[in-house]
């Protein structure tokens, strides 16, 4: 089966995947004490509902958004609040949290399973949003909202992201074996909501395995409704997890710069996304626990770990063993994720992965001058002059690089993976965009 | 309006001053600038001659220029003429055919020293040319006369070089011997072809004889050091070479062929061809003007 | 709690792919060695010490300018060997010794650092450095070959004495040609099979490094395998050079001898190693089919018609000045690039 | 020192119409191959300056705003081709070489726009001393760089054979008087910078 | 400024000229219909209808010399006729000099056996020839900013940015080409008759002044939209040496009014190239880490310096 792809560009990184590809999903004991950033992702700052020594439960609301776009937060151990003070961030430095002990006596909470059938399309948004759900791929745009496209869009497809094609991260890979019927029903679910029939679920060529098993799943589910849920191969290619490249590959279609998905009829949801979707709408349970792949060669033992949200770096690591010459931490994906200087952060509810890097692993070298080789323009899947903004921005005129279409640059990393002269160039970028937003 | 008025009598009396002064320069210097061009030309065919810089040119020595013109007559046939100095200053218009039969002789009523220019020497001889014929100037050789005798001859040629043509001049005593190659315009490129103009190479011609200069060709071997200090006179000097020996080793190499520029063939070999072509040219010419000469009884001046 | 490590914060991504600037350096110099030591076989140890004195100096010129310039001095990325070696393979074996250390000043002090170092030269340094030579001592540089020792004498003699700079002086097949035209070929160099074989395996006067046409290619597809280059330019300045050899190299018309052009001269040391320079090459695929076409296009034309015997050098120069303006004209194509045009920043 | 004496020298140092002003830059190249060459176009503009300079200043009254530009052409041509029949009489020899640019002063941005600047607003003593500093900047230019060339380029100065060989041909040909003009503005910006502690900024070309 | 208004300016005004270059070459060529240079050892003839082998094959029936040395022939080395016999090819031992005019004499042309008559040829390079070649030589062979070295105030002046620069050349070239033809006529028509030639460079520059003086104010008031483009270029141009010294070279080698037009569409052209390259090296400079004292100016000449260097290649270029 030839897979599709995506218009121009991308790379083929080493993949690190078999570092944690066929270890199956595996719960982490509680810690005993969480840390509940107030910001965990894309939106206001949630304003905290409880107060200090206050007693909480399991999956109840502490924090909460009022009015402007956000989701709540909620407790991921029953226990009670000991401080709601800054601790360290995963991208803010430092972030108020609330800091919960957590109580080993009280028992984890049980979920019961109903049919979401019966519900209407707006009880199936109001789950949503109370569970607090948001995307999990990345920047964790509140579900909800983007469930509720404009009046005027004209939504046909729904597209499912299972390319994770990042390096290392194995969660979605993980999800889609161990939990197929999970993720085909959460994608029926969002059909509902949507009021479209339409599903498409990509799936990277290496994940064989998962593709044949979601293929099985959809079609064992299809007699409930008359909705399609397709998957679909697709060449092993980064960026192939890119909204708008994996929009193209799936159904052909761009996305212009500076559009959003529904521009063109599709709204692109993601494999944890959609599994959260289906615990929240069918099971009532609320977003508070996640799957991360803890990966990298600096750990002791790698894992794909269902853990809570707010548990520390530190507790998972001395979970899996402990660390040997590790050089580098970072949350997300090799290719787009950010190092962490401190182990003391919390995963939060859009941590996909950990990656614990050791010095074979990561390059710290200095960068050289620019030598036109080109390849980052071959690598750019947009179609962008990296070195140019790179040179622009180095020569402090980081300003004069809208022509370059800097703005439809996503910061794949693409550039910079194949840049022989170890350029920053996705920093450059973002300079470039920072110098350009300042002169207005 | 008066503001209009003013500008333009201001622009006009500084364009009218403007003129005076140059009308008035023009008048002064225009003079002084032909005799300058001529003094030139004059200078380049004394150094030829043997009198360069610094060497006193004799007072009987003459050089009288001989004009030929292509000449269409009424009937349509092609014609040569040239344009004669004769005794007591006086300058005459030879014709004839173009295997060296005289077909007349005209005298023209302007003076010799009148003639350098071009414009006056064409009007001269248009003048006396029947209606309907066409003359075209063709070239201009010099005849040396000391005290009656001819002594040297110097003739100008052209030839096709590396970039573009090189123009030079040879002179030959009455024996059509070379004495001297000087170049007169080039554009041969700088350090290569441009060293044509150098004195060793153009001093290799001299001496040759026209019996050598029919077989001369260019060879690519190196020019032997102490010929080339022989022909420098500069080097000659530095290395203490006294004349007696300088003669001795020019004339060990006389029958040489001509030594190539290193590096620039193309340029020597142009040059080669283009003094032996001149010289064969003005040879084979000559031969036929001094019979027609001494068919036509011409005194001529030289 | 474990302490709290020193960690590396960089930016994304985190990881890289393995080549780098200076192992490509590195390896297109370690590509040119087989070349290097033809021509130590062919012309003697000459070639050699040329090849030295021209990486050496290349190596000082550049140290002693970025510390003049107060750059930090990157002698170790292989630009400047890589510099001096082709420096070295495009000027005549015979020449004096101290010429190649005065190319070495043109090419990586005027052509290089001055703009700015490695990276932003406009002008491919080495030829800067050729041209600066061909200019400022003619004589040298048009005259200084040596006939290979294959030519003068059987191989084995050849082991037996290594060549010296007393070797016949000679000329090459391009001066040869446009001094005589192309038949004189045959007389100096044999029938026109020898000559295509002898100048396709290297046994011919020429430049150090540009007589073997074998090691050049084998050089170059090594690294096209490499995917240090592409085909791009060397295909599309070899087929334009030779088509234009072949339109108007001969007598008439379409009777020209395309091989001959290709294999003679520098042209495939610059197709494969002088025009497909990253720095000093148009960026994009397309632009680099037409700055290929130039080159060979120009090198044919100032062989045939120019001032000089051989064009490469001043055709990739030539090509050079136009590689600004033609990675202005051409910008890769954008995937979905916005539908309305923004707003002018400039306004 | 007197305020002509310094007028002198802001032109031939400071005020430099090549290396400073950037001003009349293409015989700056093109007869700079020796430095006979350079002298005697310097003095050809010196002539031409001063007598501009002289004429204009007597005459500025008399020249109406609104034509001076006019004006100020005329007055230079006018000089221009006094100088032009003048030189061929004095130095066939050399003026064969520069002659198209000696024609070409006419256009030489550096003589009008002293005529603007300066002779147009101050008296004749000053508007003679600022036309001879000009020129004489304007000479001293010629020479520098025509003494550079002709020994690098030909080993010879004033046509006189100094080295007896061609050490760097490529400095009479034309890059190589581009490069020596660049060499030589950096020098005098690095003396500026060394001297005045302030990094130099050269001057706009026209 | 756009671009696209220069280069609708552009095409308007190149357009035609270069069709007109195109299609002169072929008119002179028609109408002369006599031999041509092959090579600088070759003539082409061409015959009004096929001629007989054996006749065309002896070099005693033609006759060939330079115009001005009649009397001194030049032997054929052999012929060499067209498939249709209609041409021949005539070879020669020695080389011709291309500049000048030959004649070639053919007695006795026979054709079908019957004898037509003599023939004569006129040989010489034809106008087309010639005006392509002061075409290139003025462009690229000898551009006049890098090997003559002229314009260079404005070259250094304008070229910082590219579309002043642009928009620069397209206005040069335009007032480049109308003022060497006028100048031309000038020449021709007044100074020489008067013999005033001693004011060249006053009428010239005069004329250069007013003709630039004349375009800004019509163009202020018929287009004040392309006044707004092009006008600040206008001024800077009287300045500029290039526009004085073509009709000055005009003026000493003898051209024609096409070859006016030529030289100065030439110069114009090479003038444009010169800038358009130029300012795309300087806008590339500006991201360059260049050495503080060599900032501005002096890199600006180092650079036109490798400009000259290249174009050095060009040098000897002679297509025909």
């Amino acid at each position: 089966m030839a897979g599709t792809t995506f218009a121009k560009g991308g790379i083929h990184p080493e993949e690190h995947k078999e570092l944690s590809e066929r270890l199956a999903i595996e719960e982490m004991p509680p810690p005993s004490q969480v840390v509940l950033p107030l910001s965990m992702h894309f939106g206001a700052i949630a304003q905290p509902i409880v107060k200090k020594k206050q007693e909480v439960q399991e999956g109840e609301v502490i924090a909460v958004v009022e009015k402007a776009l956000g989701a709540s937060i909620h407790s991921s151990v029953t226990g009670v609040v000991k401080a709601i003070e800054p601790r360290p961030h995963p991208t803010m430095v430092r972030c108020e949290a609330v800091i919960i002990d957590r109580d080993p006596s009280a028992p984890p909470r049980s979920y019961e399973v109903d049919d979401w059938r019966k519900l209407s399309r707006e009880q199936l948004l109001a789950r949503i949003k109370e569970a607090g759900i948001v995307g999990l791929g990345g920047a964790g745009f509140p579900t909800h909202v983007k469930l509720s496209p404009p009046p005027g869009a004209k939504v046909d497809t729904l597209v499912l992201n299972g390319a994770e094609c990042e390096p290392y991260l194995t969660t979605d890979h993980r999800l889609m074996l161990e939990y197929p019927e999970k993720v085909v029903e959460g994608a029926r679910i969002i059909l509902k909501v949507l009021g479209i029939k339409q599903c498409v679920i990509g799936i990277e060529l290496n994940k064989a395995d998962a593709i044949n098993v979601m293929n099985k799943a959809a079609a064992q589910s299809s007699e409930k409704d008359d909705t399609v849920v397709r998957v679909q191969g697709m060449q092993v290619k980064y960026p192939q997890g890119s909204e708008k490249q994996l929009i193209y590959s799936l159904t052909k279609r761009s996305v212009p710069g500076g559009g959003l998905p529904f521009d063109v009829g599709v709204i692109v949801q993601n494999i944890s996304t959609t599994m959260a979707i289906f615990e929240a709408v069918s099971m009532q349970k609320p977003l508070y626990e996640k799957v991360a792949t803890f990966s990298g060669r600096a750990l002791n033992r790698q894992a794909n770990l269902k853990v809570k949200v707010g548990t520390l770096l530190s507790d998972v690591v001395e979970y899996l063993g402990g660390t040997k010459d590790l050089v580098k931490i970072v949350s997300g994906g090799p290719m787009m994720g950010f190092a962490v200087s401190s182990i003391d952060i919390p995963v939060t509810k859009t941590t996909s992965g950990v990656l614990f890097l050791n010095s074979s692993e990561t390059d710290l070298g200095e960068f050289g001058p620019c030598i036109h080789c080109g390849w980052c323009m071959e690598a750019c899947p947009m179609g962008l002059s990296p070195k140019e903004v790179g040179l622009y921005v180095e020569a402090g005129k980081g300003h004069l690089t809208e022509k370059f279409g800097i703005f439809d640059c996503f910061e794949c990393g693409c550039c910079a993976y194949v840049c022989p002269a170890k350029r920053p160039l996705v920093q450059f970028a973002r300079l470039a965009k920072i110098a350009i937003k300042k002169r207005g | 309006m008066k503001e209009i008025f003013k500008i333009t009598l201001s622009l006009t009396v500084v364009c009218i001053v403007a003129s005076l002064i140059l009308g008035f320069v023009y008048a002064k210097t225009e003079h002084a600038r032909k005799l300058n061009d001529e003094k030139i030309e004059q200078q380049t065919i004394q150094s030829l001659l043997g009198y360069g810089a610094g060497a006193k040119v004799p007072s009987d020595l003459k050089v009288y220029p001989v004009y030929r013109y292509v000449i269409t007559t009424e009937k349509g046939e092609t014609v040569l003429g040239y344009v004669l100095p004769i005794k007591d200053n006086k300058v005459v218009l030879a014709e004839m055919d173009l295997s060296g039969n005289p077909i007349r002789v005209t005298p023209i009523s302007v003076e010799l020293s009148a003639l350098s220019d071009k414009a006056a020497r064409d009007n001269a001889i248009n003048a006396v040319l029947p209606k309907g014929s066409k003359s075209i100037y063709a070239q201009t050789i010099f005849v040396a006369d000391q005290g009656g005798k001819r002594i040297g001859y110097v003739v100008p040629g052209v030839t096709q070089g590396f970039k573009s043509f090189i123009k030079l001049m040879v002179s030959l005593n009455p024996d059509f011997t070379v004495t001297g190659v000087a170049v007169t315009s080039a554009e041969e490129d700088p350090g290569l072809g441009a060293e044509i103009q150098k004195s060793f190479f153009r001093n290799q011609f001299v001496g040759k004889t026209i019996d050598l200069l029919k077989k001369l060709t260019v060879v690519k071997e190196p020019l032997p050091p102490n010929y080339a200090a022989a022909l420098d006179p500069a080097k000659a000097k530095a290395k203490g070479l006294t004349p007696e020996q300088v003669k001795e080793i020019k004339e060990k190499h006389l029958k040489d062929n001509i030594y190539a520029l290193t590096g620039a063939t193309i340029s020597s070999r142009a040059m080669t061809n283009g003094v032996v072509n001149t010289v064969k040219k003005f040879v084979y010419r000559l031969d036929k003007l001094n019979e027609a000469i001494k068919k036509e009884q011409l005194s001529v001046a030289f | 709690m474990i302490p709290k490590p020193d960690w590396a914060v960089s930016v994304s991504p985190h990881i890289r792919k393995g080549t780098t600037t200076s192992q490509i350096m590195w390896t297109v110099s370690a590509t040119l060695a087989p070349v290097l030591i033809l021509s130590i076989y062919n012309f003697g140890f000459r070639s050699l010490i040329i090849t030295i004195v021209s990486v050496l100096s290349c190596m000082l010129v550049e140290a002693i300018s970025q510390k003049a310039m107060g750059r930090a001095v990157s002698v170790k990325d292989g630009s400047a060997v890589l510099t001096g070696i082709l420096l070295a393979f495009v000027i005549p074996p015979g020449v004096p010794y101290y010429l190649p250390l005065i190319g070495a000043v043109a090419a990586i002090f005027i052509a290089k650092e001055l703009m700015g170092g490695l990276g932003y030269n406009v002008w491919n340094p080495a030829l800067v450095g050729r041209a600066f030579l061909q200019a400022s001592f003619p004589v040298a540089i048009t005259t200084a070959w040596i006939a290979p020792q294959q030519l003068a004498k059987s191989a084995w003699d050849v082991f037996l004495s290594p060549g010296s700079a007393d070797a016949i002086s000679t000329a090459t097949p391009l001066s040869v040609i446009k001094q005589y035209g192309i038949t004189a070929l045959t007389h100096q160099f044999g029938g026109l099979d020898s000559i295509y074989w002898n100048f396709f395996l290297g046994f011919k006067p020429g430049c150090i490094g540009e007589t073997s046409a074998l090691l050049i290619l084998l050089g170059g597809l090594y690294l096209m395998a490499r995917k240090i280059i592409t085909w791009h330019i060397p295909v599309s300045t070899l087929v334009s050079a030779a088509i234009v050899a072949w339109i108007f190299g001969g007598q008439t018309w379409f009777s020209g001898n395309p091989l001959v052009h290709v294999l003679s001269g520098g042209l495939m040391l610059g197709a494969f190693y002088m025009a497909t320079d990253y720095v000093t090459s148009p960026t994009l695929k397309s632009a680099q089919l037409i700055f290929g076409v130039g080159v060979g296009g120009l090198t044919v034309l100032i062989r045939l018609k120019g001032g000089y015997p051989e064009g490469v050098c001043y055709a990739i120069l030539l090509m050079n000045c136009l590689t600004p303006a033609m990675d202005e004209w051409f910008k890769p194509r954008r995937f979905a690039p916005p539908k309305a045009a923004p707003v002018a920043a400039a306004k | 020192m007197s305020s002509n004496l310094k007028l002198i020298w802001n032109g031939l140092i400071p005020e430099n119409p090549i290396f400073r002003l950037a001003l009349s830059m293409c015989p700056a190249v093109a007869v700079t191959t020796s430095v006979e060459n350079g002298l005697m176009l310097g003095l050809a503009v010196v002539f031409v300056q001063v007598f501009s300079s002289c004429t204009v200043s007597i005459f500025k009254s008399f020249i109406h705003p609104r034509i001076r530009i006019p004006a100020y052409v005329i007055v230079i041509a006018l000089w221009v081709t006094v100088i032009d029949m003048i030189l061929p009489v004095v130095s066939p020899d050399v003026y064969k070489k520069v002659e198209l640019f000696v024609k070409l002063i006419v256009v030489f941005a550096i003589i009008i726009s002293r005529l603007e600047l300066f002779a147009s607003k101050e008296p004749l003593i000053p508007s003679f001393f600022d036309g001879l500093g000009m020129g004489f900047g304007f000479l001293f230019g010629l020479c520098l760089i025509g003494a550079i060339r002709e020994f690098f380029g030909t080993g010879q100065l004033f046509g006189y054979d100094i080295l007896g060989f061609n050490p760097l041909l490529i400095m009479v040909l034309p890059a190589g008087g581009f490069f020596v003009i660049g060499f030589i503005m950096a020098t005098f910006n690095w003396l500026e910078y060394k001297i005045t502690g302030k990094i130099p900024t050269s001057g706009g070309a026209h | 400024m756009k671009l696209k208004d220069f280069s609708n300016v552009a095409l308007l005004i190149v357009l035609p000229i270069l069709l007109f270059l195109m299609v002169f070459p072929a008119l002179v060529q028609a109408a002369t219909g006599s031999g041509s240079f092959k090579k600088d050892t070759e003539i082409e003839i061409s015959f009004g209808a096929p001629v007989d082998e054996t006749w065309a094959k002896d070099p005693a029936n033609y006759r060939v010399f330079q115009k001005t040395d009649p009397d001194i022939e030049i032997p054929v080395a052999s012929i060499a006729l067209n498939s249709r016999k209609t041409s021949a090819i005539l070879t020669f031992g020695e080389a011709l000099n291309l500049s000048s005019e030959y004649e070639v004499q053919a007695k006795n042309v026979t054709s079908d056996g019957k004898v037509l008559g003599n023939v004569e040829f006129l040989v010489k390079k034809s106008e087309g020839q010639i005006l392509f070649t002061i075409f290139l030589g003025a462009m690229l062979i000898n551009n006049f900013v890098f090997t003559k070295y002229l314009g260079l105030c404005i070259f250094f002046g304008v070229s910082q940015k590219k579309e002043t620069a642009i928009g620069m050349g397209i206005t040069f070239t335009i007032v480049m080409v109308l003022s060497a033809v006028m100048c031309w006529a000038l020449l021709t028509f007044v100074l020489q008759p008067l013999h005033l030639g001693f004011l060249q460079i006053i009428v010239f520059i005069g004329t250069v002044a007013i003709f630039v003086q004349a375009v800004d104010t019509i163009l202020r008031k018929v287009n004040p939209y392309l006044f707004k483009k092009l006008g600040v270029f206008l001024v800077l141009i009287v300045t500029n040496c290039i526009i004085l010294a073509v009709p000055l070279i005009n003026a000493d080698s003898g051209h024609g009014p096409f070859q006016s037009l030529i030289l100065g569409l030439g110069a114009g052209l090479g003038f444009a190239l010169a800038l358009f390259l130029m300012s795309c090296v300087r806008e590339k400079l500006e991201l360059c880490r260049v050495p503080t004292v060599f900032k501005g100016l002096p890199i600006a000449f180092v650079v036109a310096g490798l400009f000259a260097l290249s174009f050095l290649g060009f040098s000897g270029l002679s297509i025909f």
